[in-house]
């Protein structure tokens, strides 16, 4: 028990890092789609890793299985949102910002 | 090591009134919108800390959620009527008014300042002369609904209250809403959406997915609000949520839904609860006065059909109008199916 | 409360509020949008951590209501403020 | 029961199976979120069928039905991408230089059904370095965040590996 406990703690200590870079990401990549790189992918490997470091610390199944409902929910909602507002972008003619 | 959540606590409470502010002083109303929807983010982690999370539910579910969407959709509309003055792209804003010459750019006045300063003290003045003069245990309530949560018929003090010691103020509050209702349906009709936007895939595909689950979700909330938080108001959100994201994708079976049916289901809550007040008086009690041992059961069914009420007046609400009447055969056809749905979803 | 748990939470309050910085500098709509959703998926991972913090089963239902409505602003942003007929 | 939703226009045999899919599902949901509790059906079960009933209204024509050994082997292959996908962008976030020179991508999708199409078009947006921006005739506009990576045949792998979770095969597609 104590071993899984400590296994969960390092998920959430890696988790951690993933939140932070995503929102570095946001605030220093130079357009839309790439914040939208940053937003959609380290966001949801950091909720990831909170939520498998959280599982391996419960005590009951169905907190596991609602844990696990919550992170494929915000999967599902951040890359179906991730399409949609990087097609507007682009029906809106943004160009993506290259290097040159 | 509690120091870590003490943080916490005081970066919450230096963000919200700043977020507040920045809301208010912005005079790009997208800005405006999306500040809204974190402050109503925020403002649910403010509830948590505060030990509400009832309110904290709500405020997650229509704060940040359904109002957010209605201020996105109303900013669209805004933008038609007055195309020349908004514009979304506030890069281009910025550009203008830097290049404006100097004489032009918006001067501050130091007595509009002054002026809000002193309003400001007054407020504050007046603010923290009504805290000061408050009585430290305002009529010790805690203690009292703890006493009487034998006879409640629910876990929950919140329902408990909600529902069956206050009974009358939510009967009202219900009210309030479907008048609300009302009072936009005798106003206008839904703006017709042409037929031929179909969703993309990916966004149907949410839909797909969502709506069921926002349907499963608002049952569970309306369930656990006997023993927990939650309750009709927050399981209606979500299933007016659900509603918001139909209008949304602009699916064909919304616009089939015979409004008949959504009369109904508009009046459901309201006739429910106002039925069993009256009959509570038949049985021989007093208004609202549920019998002792029954009490549980008429919460549930009130908080169930309340629930649908509200979640169909929320999104009547988005909507923004009276449902057209649909062609008589559309109706006919899909009558049986629709009825099924609303039915379903009352409980 | 366990210092991981508040701390991490702390931590993920201060990527919220550093990403306000992103709303109010812009520059396209999309971009603040974004922060939003930002704050919706770190509000989640806030509120899981401190339910089983707190020991609060309660906040659990809260985050799942958060996950569950994460999408709809930005849909209706997709859909209505930016798309619909072309101006 | 199935007699009942008749302007649901597909055979009954697979109508049956469905509903009898969907039932097990979110009853499975419902316990998750309220517990083992026989009382809670007084309100699960009217959800429960609701949320069926939602679900196959706005169900698809064809059925596409998910392989459990594709599944079984689909879901190691995302997490693992999805984690390299969190830790490319953390490096390019971190790193002073910030290395990254963006371009868009089309790629032509084979795959027949649309709930394969969109799976697909999610998972990139999850995978190291895509997003994808635009759908539009069974063409993906994906935007990369770094023209180098080679783009084609990491999205040609996933797709394969989608196919796989339906069971199907897809031909060679070109980029």
């Amino acid at each position: 028990m104590a071993f899984l406990h400590n296994l969960g703690t390092i998920c959430i200590l890696i988790g951690i890092p993933f939140f932070v870079s995503g929102t570095i990401g946001l605030l220093r990549f130079p357009d839309i789609y790439t914040r939208l790189h940053a937003l959609t992918k380290a966001d949801n490997v950091g909720l990831g890793f909170v939520v498998l470091g959280l599982a391996l610390q419960a005590e009951q199944w169905n907190t596991v299985a609602r844990l696990l409902l919550i992170w494929l929910l915000v999967l599902v909602a951040s890359s179906a949102s991730c399409h949609l507002v990087a097609r507007a972008a682009l029906r809106k003619k943004i160009q993506p910002w290259s290097r040159s | 090591m509690t120091d870590a959540m003490g943080i916490f606590d005081i970066m919450l409470a230096l963000v919200l009134p700043w977020l507040g502010w920045r809301l208010l002083a912005s005079p790009n109303l997208f800005r405006a919108v999306v500040l809204f929807i974190s402050l109503g983010l925020l403002m649910s982690l403010a509830w948590v800390r505060l030990h509400a999370p009832d309110v904290a539910l709500a405020e997650a579910a229509i704060g940040a959620g359904l109002t957010g969407a209605l201020f996105l959709s109303a900013l669209r509309r805004l933008e038609r009527l007055r195309d020349s003055e908004r514009r979304l792209d506030y890069a281009e804003k910025r550009e203008e008014e830097q290049n404006l010459p100097p004489e032009k750019r918006r001067k501050s006045k130091p007595v509009a300042y002054v002026l809000a300063l002193f309003l400001l003290s007054v407020f504050l003045l007046l603010l923290g002369g009504a805290l000061l003069k408050t009585p430290v245990a305002p009529g010790r309530l805690g203690p009292a609904v703890a006493g009487q949560m034998g006879q409640s018929g629910v876990q929950s003090r919140v329902t408990a209250v909600l529902l069956n010691f206050r009974g009358y103020d939510t009967l009202l509050e219900v009210m309030v809403l479907f008048l609300a209702a009302l009072g936009v349906w005798s106003l206008t009709r839904v703006r017709q959406t042409p037929q031929e936007k179909v969703p993309g895939p990916v966004l149907a595909t949410l839909v797909r997915l969502l709506v069921p689950l926002m349907i499963t979700v608002a049952g569970y909330l309306v369930w656990i609000g006997s023993s927990r938080a939650g309750g009709a108001f927050q399981g209606g959100a979500v299933l007016a949520a659900a509603g918001v994201l139909l209008l949304l994708a602009n699916v064909t079976v919304v616009r089939q839904i015979p409004s008949t049916l959504l009369r109904w289901a508009l009046v459901l809550g309201p006739l429910l609860f106002l039925l069993s007040a009256v009959a509570c008086m038949s049985i021989g009690g007093n208004l609202l006065e549920y019998p002792r041992q029954s009490a549980g059961s008429w919460i549930l069914l009130i908080e169930s059909a309340t629930a649908v009420s509200i979640g169909v007046t929320l999104a009547a609400l988005y909507a923004g109008g009276r449902p057209h009447e649909p062609a008589a055969r559309e109706a006919i056809v899909d009558k049986s199916a629709d009825t099924k749905v609303k039915n379903g979803e009352g409980a | 409360m366990n210092w991981l748990y508040s701390t991490a939470a702390l931590c993920l309050l201060s990527a919220i509020v550093a990403g306000l910085l992103r709303i109010l500098r812009g520059p396209t709509a999309a971009d603040s949008m974004l922060a939003a959703q930002l704050f919706g998926t770190c509000g989640v991972a806030i509120l899981l951590l401190l339910s089983k913090g707190l020991d609060w089963l309660v906040l659990q239902d809260i985050a799942l209501v958060f996950a569950l409505l994460a999408a709809l602003a930005a849909v209706a942003f997709a859909l209505r403020t930016w798309g619909g007929t072309e101006r | 029961m199935p007699g009942k939703f008749s302007c649901i226009s597909f055979p009954s045999t697979i109508l049956l199976g469905r509903l009898l899919v969907r039932l097990l599902l979110f009853s499975v949901l419902w316990c998750v979120l309220a517990g083992l509790d026989w009382q809670n059906w007084i309100i699960g079960l009217p959800t429960i069928l609701a949320a069926t009933f939602c679900s196959l209204l706005f169900a698809p024509q064809q059925p596409c039905p998910v392989s459990f050994l594709g599944l079984l082997r689909f879901i190691p292959f995302f997490v693992n991408l999805s984690f390299w996908g969190g830790c490319d962008v953390m490096r390019r976030a971190l790193s002073p230089a910030m290395p990254m020179n963006p371009g868009l991508v089309r790629y032509q999708v084979s795959l027949p059904e649309v709930p394969q199409q969109v799976l697909l078009i999610n998972c990139i947006s999850l995978l190291p370095g895509t997003i994808s921006a635009d759908f539009h005739e069974q063409c993906i506009t994906i935007h990369t965040i770094d023209r180098d990576m080679p783009v084609w045949s990491t999205v040609h792998h996933l797709e394969r590996r989608v196919a796989a979770l339906f069971g199907i095969r897809v031909a060679g597609g070109r980029p």
